[in-house]
């Protein structure tokens, strides 16, 4: 009987109906995109940059071609060649092009670079209507980092490739010449 | 959708009723219909509405993932496994990472086994979530579909604050994974589990006793235990058919030993029973999550073998070793050695199995992958046969299928 | 009997008790068993791998009624070029078993167990199609995954070219 | 058990003590006291080492090859520990590997971070040890040490940061190469690797030193900072400077050669398959640095067609046709007499075959030469006559193995260096006796037993006096004398007229000293005898190479197993070029053109006709069809690869003969002398991208592959032959070098397989020898016209003109200096840098000088690969008569101290035809 009467009533759709009303009076989880927009936590991988030192705004790349190597997909292309800078020949890379539409934003160039030259930002938004000039290259890398400098260490940050300071920035090796330095007692190793 | 039409001359002059002209249609279902779940295409042969024969054509996805291993070093290789079942990364890392790890025979220090576990039961809930609302949508529930994606993206959120994206995770790495888990990560992940409960209990009023729902998963597309072992069914689709075949039982990995939980078994083996299978799943996902939040071990998160896992950024920057495993890694990646190994894990849809031979390079020489999206369409025509057209996109769903993993 | 060499690396498995079952009933058929990280594989001669399987699904002792995957491996530049390896997997014993049967260039085909096991139906198309060895009274072998009028070879041979011909071989895009 | 031992047949009655060990449990047999790494190397264990490599004895610094021997206290570093007998050693235990690991973490402590920016990352031994040996967790490493990166060299750079003291590229340089130009010197309590008193390294530039290098410690200058080893392609290809046929890999990154690496490297330091006769496998400065006129800016780019005296780009499909009609229309109008075809010797076999075919089967024409004939075709023509082979009788391998070396005539080390190192390992290894006979002291006769300084010009003397010495001495191989003693008595009665005096006296040797070197070479077992273009390339060659070949048949070098004559030549693929039929005397395969029945078979093979000798007069040679086109006769002239207007001296001679040709063809990847002239300019591939094969100077076959694809509009020859065959409606039907190939080794069964031939020389012994004998042995005398004698010579660091080309050469070398002698520098008070006046009847000029201590008197020496200034112009051509060689290399100057007029360039100079293009200047 009861049964019956769930069968005429749709007893089971009307709850289900309920519940579906109800949300009326539930606040808002979709976002108006265009409008808003949410907030990426620093771990966003986005667009990759390059990345500069800070003291002196040279160029960190040094063109080892490690990114390249470690790129899964092939969209990294980098040219090195030698140049004078301050009375030594030093490395650096003449171009350096990113496919993006190959791109498969992994990471791994990020991981592999030995000097943290790149590093990924929070832009999402370059579609466009010219394929060519999704073609990043080395202009454009510096420019994104120049203007994402912040989201692009805090991305470093995140994936531990860099210390929340540069604290170690007296050992760390830089391209061409370790600073020069003061004896320091040697660190502990954590293992 | 395209219709033929193929006359089948079938001179029938048993009786003097009049003479009654049967056809058999032929019916092409796909490729870009919207209920086959990307790019399936499904040639049906009609007698009226019952179908007859259905015949799945497969590859408008293939990519060559296969041959694309054997030029890829073991470690460029994990964010192509994300391309595969694209909805449900995190497994198919896990998946390979495992293989991988069981052809170097190398094992992961406590806290990533636990980390890895969480992760994966939370893909498992994202998988089960998005297979719910899609099936459902496509039988005509529109609501569900809203409801569990609002909790897909609350999952989805924390995989980007995990790891920076939401779907091509790479977020497992061999000997490890990526990150360790912020605090930020597991108090979400707490937040989220207290309320996930009522949320499957919402799920249920929607859909557990709805009459549309009932007729259109009841006694649809049943396998028997004997058939679905013989065809290689997995995951749910096996179970619903009352075969206690789960790889995280069988041969536990991670740690899922370690914590309390049971696998849900069908009895009828229908649809209704696979549907069932998955919602209570996702109940003891979430009680292995809190189980394994609780025990979260401390230590590292990537086994210290320098040979197979890159060294932590900062020793790149001041040690001559470390610069030296650095580049060897990342240009000629590691040696792995001569043989060949299965390792299959228990995604959500199903065994999902990696086939690797080495013959002592940085690179695979050979690699399979045993999709379970795969396997499962082989028996797609004997589940099919005798069903209603309508039922077929029913059926489909019941699989919980992705083309990229199918197709590879 | 073809001498058999147990790879470098590999644990000899002569002493497992499923091979010396597949010893004692195919002596002629059986070849070597190999052990690697608790994988048994089987090497076997292809001609009784019918009966082999046959055997592993119906005996009581073995077992083995879950197909877990068919797959082919090229070895290229050795006599006997492809073969082709069978997983299965007892779900009662919860024990695993791998057979390996090797098969020569000239004559690329061998005996379908889609008779025994009907899933093995999608898993030996797919090694026809990517590998082109031929499974002999198979119901319904032709390309699975790629068109069927694809007529550029078999991809995952070792000499398919890995650059394609030619065509897209990579976008033009001038800096 | 196995046995070690020296790979060298051992003197009779020498025995060796041999010494039994135990390694890791195996019995080893090997010689007592040799070098126990080898005898663990032989049990198939590859110690770990750094410093160890197998050419050359060990050195013992990096300390990584550690092993454990029963009764020693401490490891035994294996490479300088001598096998004793008895000894028991263990390699793989716990201990050694430990041990192992502190010796590579102690060069990884002092090495610097440089992985980023070193060029050997990726194919660093340093890395891999460290890797394979796991080595991980060490302290912290030590400030770097300031050590500036030593730039001063030319092509190398040194980075003693990145330096782990191994020595591997000191002692390659001192025992493989008997250079030692490098070695460890302290500066500021740091060792350093460099040259000898820390200068600045001038050395061969081989760079070996740079191959070996186990580290980034030495880098090629040239490819710095632009590559990473993984990002390379590699081609294995064939070196197309010189005739040695060195195997080259050609490592290209995108489509461009980035380095050129050889078989030498620190990881083949464990031993190549090798045999005696298979060289180091490093090559020299030419093939290692000589890469980059691929690369060149003046590499032509588009075919050029001269419109209103202007060369002008045009579309290839037009020239092609263009010229295709103009060549139908002269031999339609004058037959294809007037027509007349050069080819270069560095061309591949292939395009030299399809070449030749072209000419004559199509344009109807016989007048085809190549570069031979400045002074190869001597040997070529000398051999075939007597012998029925003409090329090398001998291989590396049996020279390498030789007893008695005889040199004749050439400055091995500087125009073949790589061949020489055979002679060098023939004297190191094995003790043969180096005899070598030249004007000047040059390197090879500082290393010689017997250095045999001849006086200038003296050549025919000197061997008319080797064979008198083996006459008057009775030494003469027994069996040659009983087989033909009816020859050997002709030549006894030939030399009777000869005095011993006048010889001793001609060649400026004592005569005892020529009798030591024939007795040497008539007594020896597997003798060898070498003669390069001092006795080619001058006056009499032709004889000259009679003179060597009735040596060899007194010497018995036909008979005896393992000796034999090698002739070398200049270019890379010269023997290829006689060889495929491009010189009118021979059909493919040296086949006499004369000879009806291969011809016939020929022409029936091509569909076609081939012109008859009768009516072509033979053929022309290079100097007939200058002579020809200067009557008028010749009206189209094809140069593949080839500048007369270059090479020839008198140059405006063969201007006005080029003016006098209707259409002149150059092909050619440069714009050269000739192209300027020409009417069409075809742009040419280079070696790098060509396909084919090349024939080295010992007659073996190797592989040319293509590394990179075509600069631009460039077309390998055998293409624009096809592509012309076409156009002038008998095509040629070729779709590869391939086919080519396949071509050749139908109609000249046997050619690439690689044989020593079988030398045949019964019927000329029969038949002519007696006759021309008489001619050859009179008495000559050392003439001289004017004061010094000019020779025009090939260096070390260019070959031909080509290398001129290459700014990694010319940053070597691009001074033309004429060289001369210390005493007649102090005769003419003069001294390097100074400025001379040559003068001959033809005109005078300016040079600048360089005074160098190996030429003796009276001999002044200009390289051959500068025309500016163009002191070939000031020299005479011959032609010798029978073997149409032209002679160019040589002339009678006299010198004059006259800064003050200082008159640079030639009066026919001043008025030459305006330069439309920028030619080539040095």
């Amino acid at each position: 009987m009861k049964k019956f009467f769930h069968n005429v009533f749709f007893r089971e759709i009307l709850k289900g109906l309920k519940l579906t009303f109800s949300h009326y009076f539930v606040k808002d989880i979709t976002l108006q995109y265009p409008h808003e927009k949410t907030s990426l936590p620093d771990t966003f991988r986005g667009a990759l940059c390059l990345l500069r030192y800070d003291e002196n705004e040279t160029e960190r790349c040094v063109g080892c071609d490690l990114c390249e190597a470690a790129c899964p997909s092939g969209c990294i292309s980098v040219v090195s060649a030698e140049k004078l800078e301050s009375g030594d020949v030093v490395r650096y890379a003449t171009d350096f092009d990113i496919d993006i539409t190959k791109c498969v934003f992994c990471g791994f160039c990020v991981e592999a670079c030995p000097v943290n030259a790149l590093a990924m930002t929070k832009s999402y938004e370059y579609s466009t209507n010219n394929k060519r000039s999704l073609i990043f290259d080395k202009a454009k890398l510096y420019e994104i980092g120049d203007h994402r400098h912040v989201e692009a260490k805090g991305y470093l940050v995140a994936h531990d490739q860099e210390g929340e300071e540069e604290t170690v920035s007296e050992y760390r090796y830089r391209f061409p010449y370790y600073q020069k330095q003061e004896p320091v007692p040697e660190p502990e190793k954590s293992t | 959708m395209a219709v033929e039409v193929t006359p089948e001359e079938k001179p029938k002059e048993e009786n003097s009723l009049p003479l009654l002209r049967k056809e058999e249609l032929l019916l092409n279902l796909g490729p870009q219909h919207p209920s086959t779940h990307g790019v399936l295409k499904v040639i049906v042969t009609l007698e009226g509405e019952k179908v007859v024969k259905s015949e799945p054509v497969l590859g408008f996805l293939h990519r060559g993932v296969e041959k694309l291993a054997e030029s890829v070093t073991y470690n460029q290789f994990i964010p192509h496994t994300d391309r595969l079942d694209y909805v449900c990364a995190m497994y198919n890392n896990f998946a390979y990472v495992r293989a991988v790890e069981k052809l170097l025979d190398i094992t992961v220090p406590w806290r990533t086994e636990y980390l890895r576990t969480i992760v994966a039961e939370v893909q498992r809930i994202i998988g089960h979530l998005f297979w719910l609302g899609t099936q459902a949508l496509d039988i005509g529930a529109m609501t569900v579909f809203f409801f569990t994606f609002r909790d897909r993206e609350d999952l989805l959120d924390l995989f980007t604050e995990l790891c920076g994206a939401r779907l091509t995770t790479s977020w497992y790495r061999v000997g490890g994974v990526e990150r360790d888990f912020t605090q930020k990560f597991v108090d979400d992940l707490s937040k989220f589990l207290v309320t996930f409960d009522e949320k499957i209990d919402e799920y249920d009023t929607l859909l557990i006793n709805n009459r549309i729902w009932l007729a259109r998963t009841k006694n649809i597309a049943v396998i028997s235990g004997e058939d679905a072992v013989a065809f290689g069914l997995s995951g749910p689709t096996l179970r619903g058919s009352g075969v206690d075949y789960d790889l995280r039982k069988v041969s536990p990995y991670g740690a899922y030993d370690h914590v309390e939980w049971t696998v849900p078994l069908g009895t009828k083996g229908d649809t209704y029973d696979r549907y069932w299978i998955r919602m209570e799943e996702m109940k003891e996902s979430a009680k292995i999550i809190k189980q394994c939040l609780a025990q979260l071990p401390s230590g590292p998160f990537k086994a210290d073998i320098p040979q197979v896992v890159a060294p932590p950024k900062e020793q790149v920057f001041t040690d001559m070793d470390s610069m030296i495993y650095q580049f060897k890694l990342y240009t000629q990646g590691f040696k792995a050695p001569k043989g060949d190994i299965y390792c299959g894990t228990e995604a959500h849809k199903g065994e999902l199995g990696f086939y690797i031979v080495s013959q002592g390079e940085g690179k695979p020489y050979r690699l399979k992958i045993r999709a379970p999206s795969f396997v499962h369409m082989g028996a797609f025509d004997f589940m099919a046969k005798g069903y209603m057209i309508a039922d077929i996109i029913t059926i489909f769903g019941t699989y919980d299928i992705v083309m990229g993993e199918c197709d590879r | 009997m073809k001498p058999f060499r147990i790879p470098e690396g590999m644990e000899n498995g002569e002493n497992h008790v499923l091979a010396q079952k597949i010893c004692r009933c195919f002596p002629e058929a059986y070849l070597g068993a190999t052990l690697f990280r608790g994988d048994l594989s089987v090497h076997i001669q292809r001609e009784e791998i019918v009966s082999i399987c046959r055997l592993l699904r119906d005996d009581a002792d073995l077992d083995f009624d879950y197909p877990v995957h068919i797959t082919s491996v090229d070895y290229m530049g050795e006599a006997e070029r492809f073969e082709v390896v069978y997983e299965f997997f007892s779900i009662r014993e919860k024990r695993q078993i791998r057979l390996k049967t090797r098969v020569p260039e000239d004559d690329c085909c061998i005996d379908s167990v889609t008779g025994i096991w009907q899933g093995a139906n999608y898993l030996e198309r797919e090694v026809y199609d990517m590998m082109g060895i031929r499974f002999t009274n198979h119901p319904d072998l032709q390309r699975i995954l790629l068109p069927d009028d694809y007529d550029e070879g078999y991809p995952l041979r070792k000499n398919f070219p890995m650059q394609g011909r030619g065509w897209r071989d990579s976008f033009d895009f001038p800096h | 058990m196995s046995t070690v031992g020296k790979s060298v047949p051992v003197a009779e009655g020498e025995e060796l003590k041999m010494a039994t060990l135990t390694i890791d449990g195996q019995e080893v047999v090997v010689e007592e006291g040799s070098s126990l790494f080898n005898a663990v190397k032989s049990i198939g264990v590859k110690l770990p080492a750094m410093c160890y490599h197998y050419s050359f004895s060990p050195f013992g610094s990096c300390g990584i090859c550690l092993v454990e021997v029963e009764g020693k206290k401490n490891n035994v570093r294996a490479c300088t520990a001598k096998s004793l007998d008895g000894m028991v050693v263990h390699t793989d235990t716990e201990e050694m590997t430990d041990a192992r690991k502190k010796a590579v973490e102690k060069h990884l402590l002092t090495h610097p971070l440089d992985c980023p920016v070193c060029d050997a990352d990726g194919q660093c031994e340093l890395q891999d040890m460290t890797y394979d040996l796991g080595v991980y967790d060490i302290k912290k490493g030590k400030a770097r040490k300031d050590i500036p990166e030593d730039n001063r060299s030319l092509v190398l750079g040194f980075n003693m940061e990145r330096c782990i003291r191994c020595g591997l590229c000191i002692n390659v340089c001192k025992e493989v190469q008997l250079v030692d130009a490098l070695c460890f010197y302290k500066e500021n309590k740091n060792t350093l690797v460099g040259a000898h008193g820390g200068g600045t390294l001038f050395c061969e530039f081989c760079g070996d030193c740079l191959t070996v290098c186990p580290v980034g410690a030495i880098v090629n200058k040239f490819s710095k900072y632009s590559y990473k080893p993984w990002q390379t392609k590699k081609t294995r290809t064939t070196c197309n400077y010189c005739s040695d046929g060195c195997q080259l890999t050609l490592e290209t990154k995108d489509q461009t050669i980035v380095q050129v690496a050889s078989d030498l490297s620190w990881e083949t330091k464990f031993g190549l398959d090798v045999g005696p006769g298979d060289g180091h496998g490093g090559i020299c400065v030419r093939g290692r640095f000589g890469y980059r006129y691929v690369e060149s800016k003046k590499r032509l780019s588009h075919a050029l067609m001269k419109v209103d005296g202007q060369l002008t780009e045009v579309p290839w499909y037009k020239a092609l046709v263009l010229m295709a009609k103009q060549l139908n229309d002269i031999k339609k109008n004058y037959g294809g007499k007037a027509i007349a075809g050069l080819i270069g010797g560095r061309c591949t076999n292939e395009a030299v075959f399809l070449f030749q075919r072209l000419m004559r089967s199509i344009l109807d024409s016989n007048n085809i030469d190549t570069s031979a004939r400045y002074g190869h075709m001597n040997s070529v023509l000398a051999m075939q006559q007597a012998l029925g082979v003409g090329r090398s009788t001998t291989s590396y391998e049996q020279i390498a193995l030789s007893d008695v070396i005889l040199l004749v005539g050439s400055n091995i080390t500087e125009t073949n260096p790589i061949a020489a190192l055979r002679l060098k390992k023939a004297k190191t290894d094995f003790n043969a006796k180096i005899i070598v006979a030249e004007r000047w002291k040059t390197k090879m006769m500082a290393l010689a037993t017997h250095p045999l300084q001849l006086a200038c010009d003296s050549e025919a003397i000197f061997l008319q006096g080797l064979v008198k010495a083996i006459i008057t001495t009775k030494c003469a191989y027994k069996p040659f004398v009983e087989k033909y003693l009816e020859a050997y008595k002709a030549i006894e009665s030939a030399v009777s007229d000869l005095s011993e005096e006048d010889i001793s006296e001609g060649c400026g040797l004592p005569w005892e000293k020529i009798v030591e070197a024939a007795e040497s070479l008539a007594q020896s077992k597997r003798g060898t005898l070498i003669w390069g273009e001092g006795v080619v390339s001058q006056q009499g060659g032709y004889e000259n190479v009679q003179r060597l070949i009735d040596l060899a048949f007194l010497s018995g070098l036909y008979e005896k197993e393992g000796a034999g004559l090698q002739p070398i030549c200049e270019e890379a693929n010269e023997q290829g070029a006689v060889d495929m039929g491009a010189v009118p005397e021979f059909l493919p395969g040296q086949i006499s053109y004369q000879n009806e029945a291969e011809r016939q078979r020929f022409a029936s093979a091509w569909h076609s006709t081939l012109p008859t000798p009768e009516e072509h007069q033979s053929g022309l040679s290079l100097p007939e069809m200058i002579e020809a086109a200067h009557r008028g006769e010749i009206k189209a002239l094809y140069i593949v690869g080839e500048n007369p207007v270059g090479s020839l001296p008198a140059s405006f001679k063969v201007k006005e003969a080029f003016e006098k040709i209707d259409l002149i063809i150059c092909q050619d990847p440069f714009l050269t002398e000739s192209g300027v002239l020409s009417d069409f300019v075809l742009p040419a591939a280079t070696f790098a991208e060509n396909e084919g094969s090349m024939t080295n100077m010992a007659g073996v076959v190797h592989r040319v592959s293509e590394a990179i694809e075509p600069k631009v509009e460039a077309k390998p020859d055998w293409k624009v032959f096809s592509d012309l065959s076409r156009a002038l409606g008998h095509s040629l039907q070729f779709r590869s070098s391939e086919e080519i190939y396949q071509e050749i080794n139908k109609i000249v069964p046997g050619y690439f397989r690689q044989k020593l031939p079988s030398v045949q020389y019964d019927s000329y012994l029969k038949k002519d020898f007696v006759a021309e004998l008489p001619a050859r042995y009179r008495a000559l005398s050392a003439k001289k016209t004017g004061d010094y004698a000019l020779r025009l010579e090939q260096g070390l660091y260019h070959s031909g003109k080509l290398s001129t080309h290459d700014e990694g050469l010319m940053a070597i070398d691009d001074k033309a200096l004429l060289s001369i002698g210390e005493a007649d520098a102090e005769v003419l008070a003069i001294s390097s840098g100074g400025q001379l006046r040559l003068k001959t009847d033809l005109g005078d000029l300016d040079v600048a000088v360089e005074v160098k201590a190996e030429l003796p008197s009276g001999v002044v020496s200009f390289p051959i690969h500068f025309n500016h200034p163009a002191v070939k112009d000031l020299l005479e051509v011959t032609t010798d008569k029978m073997s149409r060689v032209v002679y160019t290399r040589q002339g009678d100057v006299s010198l004059e101290l006259d800064p003050a007029q200082a008159l640079k360039v030639l009066p026919h100079e001043t008025h030459g035809g305006e330069k439309k293009l920028d030619i080539e200047q040095n």
